[in-house]
């Protein structure tokens, strides 16, 4: 029962960040110069903007399909891929487009690909959910709801096939947990100790359905104990706690390849999908205006001018560089061409150089 | 008769036979508390209580396999998949389990069970939500297909699918949910598996089809018509079994067919069709069996690619003036 | 963490019974009566030497295909359903004649669908795999590993909804509770509280792969801790000690309608099918030959010899009519009829009466 | 020419190609310590370690899921199943990761992969392990299907579909894997993907087919033969992609052809080729088209059964005199 200990050690580690952030604040929030710490800020901002910009252009149906927002849950990303580099693996399911942006793809592409367009970073044939940029190690935007999961341990088996020393991080909801996929995928990461960790973003909800409703075990990071691997809760409501949490998990898995799964407690504030009412038969009106209480921007905000470390100009100045950049993507997006003909079957193989027919439809 | 959407009509069909029968329960994502991801199952926990209309967590396999367990032992369970994409992950079950108990106990366990959800592209919804899935399904023996493109069809075939002993696949769409249409009155209104339905009457060519497409085919014969073209419309409903002789008898009165559906060319149903009727009806032919179908690629997320992937009319009015030569 | 607690006590309760059979011997084997422990003892012998035949008509082609032999393992089955009633359900894999005969179905009938006759207990279709009775709540016989737990689950389902008081045991290999089935059906079974055992024989070796290079956990029973379900350890060569785990879950299921997850210490004795060599790279003749040494029956036999419970003549009348009923299962079987040309397309379908054709391949 | 085993040559190609290129590796149940269920990977732990043939848990969805994932990343995975009876459990990974990420991605990642292991009836195993799942995978744009039917073909193809950037599924049989044939010597044979290859010479019929069935299809020929027919029989390999032009010389040359198949008969491969070549050849044929499958059931258990169930010479030589209308 080693790791159950060690599961609770993290968690307690965690738990302490998270409920004594002053202890934090007099270590200089976490060791993070004003500069970084305004950077955390920036990126949560633009998420928020970027999403809300989103929203708007899917009601005058500029963008189509199934559409899921991360407004709340902002903290989530920023905090966990801090300590990132950049050849590092990450990979999503459906509500990443914050993940997207903050692992690096330009707000232009992401927000062309939501509007199906040419210069979309999946050259518009994902859309929402299936962003994609080789360049910035973004593997998606999965659509299978634990789909990702086993990928993910691919690329970790990669890392550790190459003898490389970079880290994936591969993010779920909490619904996910209890798809046979992620059993199996945890077991293989702890077997073959692969650089892989788990994030699960328990929001609450899986549509309409809250966690308990649809699992004997409420608390997530112990299901870490049928793997005999380290765990950790972190504050999905706070980009600093997130930060360190994930931290911790990181160096594990780049000096030890040791994976980890982290249950990151997180809320969403807005519908499912943009089909989904913000609150509805699972949940009151009362539960979300509760939990926006707790917004992560703005309870970062106030912790960093408690410490000083943002001044209204600063905070105003940010704003209006987000304001540009998120406007300046739905310019870009909207200016950018539709796929043309040529596309329609362009990539459905990668090696056509074959005999014999690929296609059979007639038309090609 | 009322008009009623497809949805209400499927809605009717669930409340009716579970109220019929105390053995018949619904479970899947959301068809609860949340009324369902398309609403089809309103009301129904409300009326029918949390034993006969189960939420589940996000496990297509298992859930789908736990229902399968109950048919063995006599409940009549209808599992209902958010989408059939997502029953892929259960496919082990589907074909493993429900398609071969009844074959591999010798007969000793039943499996009346019925797995339904949309299937096919809805609107954007790209490559992994978009995909129709009958073919894959028809090729499995012990499965029975239904495919209702109308709401009286949906209440009808559904109703008939949850009272059959054998393991059912229910294909229904996004995009018909809303569709209204008129449903008999009558008190106990089945549809028998099997039995296809003229859904326009016509002269020069056959046009076959099944599920969505239905109304595709009635707007090209529309189309047609002004051509001066007249277009038989058969509607098969169910793929297995299958009304063959509803085929064959188009045919002998056209002695031209076009087999439409929504999925991939490569071995879909409608291969099938055309090898049934060129051996069954050879002599027949004036012309040889057009196709039209989706674009061979998975399903794009751009409108304008997803509208060039999809079959449309004037596919369907290119093929049939190809088999009419004209 | 009160489960995890809960497994570690049930735990703790079964090892001492396995650790001290004197204590139990005391308490007169477990409170069962000389006539009730020659059962047992009569239901293991039976076992071995049915499979004994059954390797026997398999060298001479009278059984073909797959044929996996449970030699080693007959405590765990009989041990496990001493506790049961008639009524309650049980399913396992492809290991399981020998669960199949200690259910009830004759040996006749068994040895007759090995053989792929018409008298077989699946009418010859099934074979060693797929043996069903529904007479005797025999649920199969399932050849995809790990296909049958979301079975057990369902059977456990109709029980909760006709609100009876039967109970199910699900067989498994240590092998299967890697699959995703497994961890979708006890979180299934613990979420709903359905009366489902879930008994895992570990057995050491899933064909030539021993059971700690394919999972990151060793211990089998704390990975009921991922879904908060009580489990236990039981000594699976120790026909006694499988009686009291089993039972005290049958009874909790029973009264208070919780899973349990019970992982049954055994190992195989020979190869992991006909085909497979009983000793070969992945495991010694030594490491055989050593756990022969705890052969159950055996051990069985000297534990009643030791407590005067068994004498020679009863032993010896035992063996003889273990050995009649098995010869004459072998006659049955080999007398019975091949199946008709008639059986080739009974029961594709439940109900023929449909419109339309349900064949396609113009022989019918 | 070497003459060696379909197993031998499947284990020399891997050998090969994991010898030329370090980012080709195995990975699946048994494969390593074990040898192979089949013993295919015999001997290739000892020759290229633990990280190169890996033995996996029972998991199947998992472990194809990894494989993927080292693939969008640039290795070359080979994935052994079993049996492909038991990647129904790895299907959505398949045909929703594999089949999908190359073109959702807007051909950003790639998807070298190969799903490789035997498919079809073997000897009793039953209904569970006797399925031929070609059909079914060759629904899905995306992947590529090649079905060597000899140990020549299964060497050069195996190693193509190694090479091959896209996905491919790997159709062997537990039939022939102890089946010799001659081997070309050549440094390094490869079989181009998507030609078909004439197994043996004809004039009155042809019988098109693919894997295994190949072998009966040749038994046929020689009874025909003796009854004065001459049979072309033409072996696809790969079903995807397919040498439709070697289909059509051979249908051009005869006017007669009958599909074979290891499958089910509804929705089974044998109808798209019969429905290809009605529209491209109608006016070459002098007979409807002929197809020759498995019962259209559960493979039975009982060996009289199984022997009824399956595809025999005597189906294929009535359904070349039916085609010949002898
Ligand atoms: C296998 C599968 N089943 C069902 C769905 C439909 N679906 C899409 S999102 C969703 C809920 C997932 O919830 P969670 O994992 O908690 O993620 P969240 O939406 O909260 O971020 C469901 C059921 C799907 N996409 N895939
Ligand atoms: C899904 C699936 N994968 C692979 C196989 C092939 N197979 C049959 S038995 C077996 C080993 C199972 O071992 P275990 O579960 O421990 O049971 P045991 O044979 O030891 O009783 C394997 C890999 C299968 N039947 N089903
Ligand atoms: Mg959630
Ligand atoms: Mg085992």
């Amino acid at each position: 029962m080693a790791k159950v200990k060690a599961a609770s050690r993290d968690r307690a580690s965690s738990d302490s960040g998270r409920n004594a952030p002053a202890a934090r604040t007099n270590g200089g929030l976490d060791g993070l110069s004003r500069e970084e710490l305004h950077a955390l800020l920036f990126q949560m901002l633009r998420g928020r903007r970027f999403e809300e910009k989103t929203a708007e252009a899917y009601a005058i149906g500029k963008i189509g399909g199934f559409c899921h927002l991360y407004i709340g849950q902002e903290a989530v990303a920023v905090g966990a891929f801090e300590p990132l580099r950049p050849d590092d693996y990450v990979i999503s399911a459906y509500r990443e487009h914050v993940q997207a942006l903050v692992k690096g793809i330009p707000a232009r592409n992401v927000m062309a690909e939501l509007y199906g367009k040419r210069d979309g970073c999946s050259g518009g044939k994902g859309g929402s959910m299936h962003l994609y940029s080789a360049e910035h190690n973004f593997m998606g935007g999965w659509g299978i709801v634990g789909g990702q999961i086993p990928l993910a341990t691919g690329f970790g088996w990669a890392i550790k096939y190459r003898a490389e020393d970079r880290v994936v991080l591969c993010f779920m909801g909490e619904a996910a947990v209890n798809q046979g996929a992620f059993h199996e995928s945890l077991n293989m990461a702890a077997l073959w100790k692969l650089p892989v960790i788990f994030i699960v973003e328990n929001n609450r909800f899986g549509m309409g359905t809250a966690w308990e409703r649809v699992s004997s075990l409420y608390d997530i990071s112990q299901k870490a104990v049928a793997y005999d691997m380290p765990a950790a809760v972190a504050d999905g409501m706070d980009v600093l706690n997130m930060r360190a949490v994930v931290r911790e998990a990181v160096e594990r898995a780049r000096s030890e390849k040791t994976p980890t799964l982290i249950e990151a407690r997180c809320y969403r504030f807005m519908g499912h999908s943009m089909s989904d009412p913000v609150h509805g038969v699972y949940r009151t009106k009362e539960e979300v205006e509760e939990h926006k209480e707790k917004d992560p921007i703005s309870r970062f905000i106030d912790q960093l001018r408690g410490a000083d470390l943002l001044t209204e100009e600063e905070l105003k100045s940010m704003d209006e560089r987000v304001r540009a950049e998120v406007d300046d993507a739905v310019e870009f997006a909207d200016q950018s061409a539709e796929p043309g003909d040529e596309d329609l079957y362009a990539h459905v193989y990668a090696d056509e150089d074959v005999n014999g027919r690929l296609y059979f439809d007639g038309r090609r | 008769m009322a008009t009623i959407t497809y949805r209400e009509a499927l809605n009717q069909a669930l409340a009716e036979e579970m109220e019929r029968d105390e053995d018949v329960f619904l479970m899947g994502e959301e068809v609860g508390l949340y009324n369902g991801a398309y609403k089809v199952s309103k009301g129904l926990l409300d009326r029918f209580g949390e034993l006969r209309v189960v939420d589940t967590p996000i496990t297509e396999l298992g859930f789908t396999g736990l229902g399968i367990g109950a048919a063995m032992v006599g409940l009549r369970p209808v599992i209902e998949y958010m989408t059939h994409n997502f029953a892929m992950l259960a496919w082990d079950q589907v074909f493993n389990s429900a398609a071969k108990v009844h074959y591999m106990s010798g007969g000793q366990f039943r499996c009346p069970i019925v797995f339904r959800g949309p299937t096919g592209a809805a609107l954007q919804l790209s490559a992994q939500h978009s995909q129709s899935l009958e073919s894959t399904y028809a090729h499995f023996p012990g499965l029975k297909i239904c495919m209702p493109a109308t709401p009286a069809d949906a209440k009808g075939l559904l109703k008939a699918a949850i009272r059959d002993d054998d393991p059912v696949v229910f294909m229904e769409s996004e995009l018909l949910y809303a569709l209204k249409g008129e449903v008999p009155d009558e008190e106990d209104f089945v549809i028998p598996l099997g039995v296809a339905d003229v859904k326009r009457e016509g002269a020069d060519v056959s046009i076959i089809t099944h599920g969505k497409m239905v109304h595709v085919c009635l707007q090209a014969a529309q189309q047609l018509e002004k051509d001066g073209v007249s277009a038989e419309i058969v509607d098969l409903r169910t793929l297995r079994p299958l009304d063959m002789e509803a085929i064959l008898r188009t045919v002998h009165k056209t002695n031209r067919a076009v087999y439409v559906e929504d999925g991939w060319p490569f071995v879909g149903i409608g291969a099938q069709i055309v090898d049934m009727i060129q051996s069954e009806a050879f002599d027949y032919l004036d012309a040889p069996i057009g196709r039209v179908m989706q674009a061979d690629i998975p399903m794009p997320y751009a409108k304008r690619l997803e509208k060039m992937a999809k079959p449309s009319a004037e596919q369907i009015i290119a093929a049939c003036n190809a088999v009419l030569y004209r």
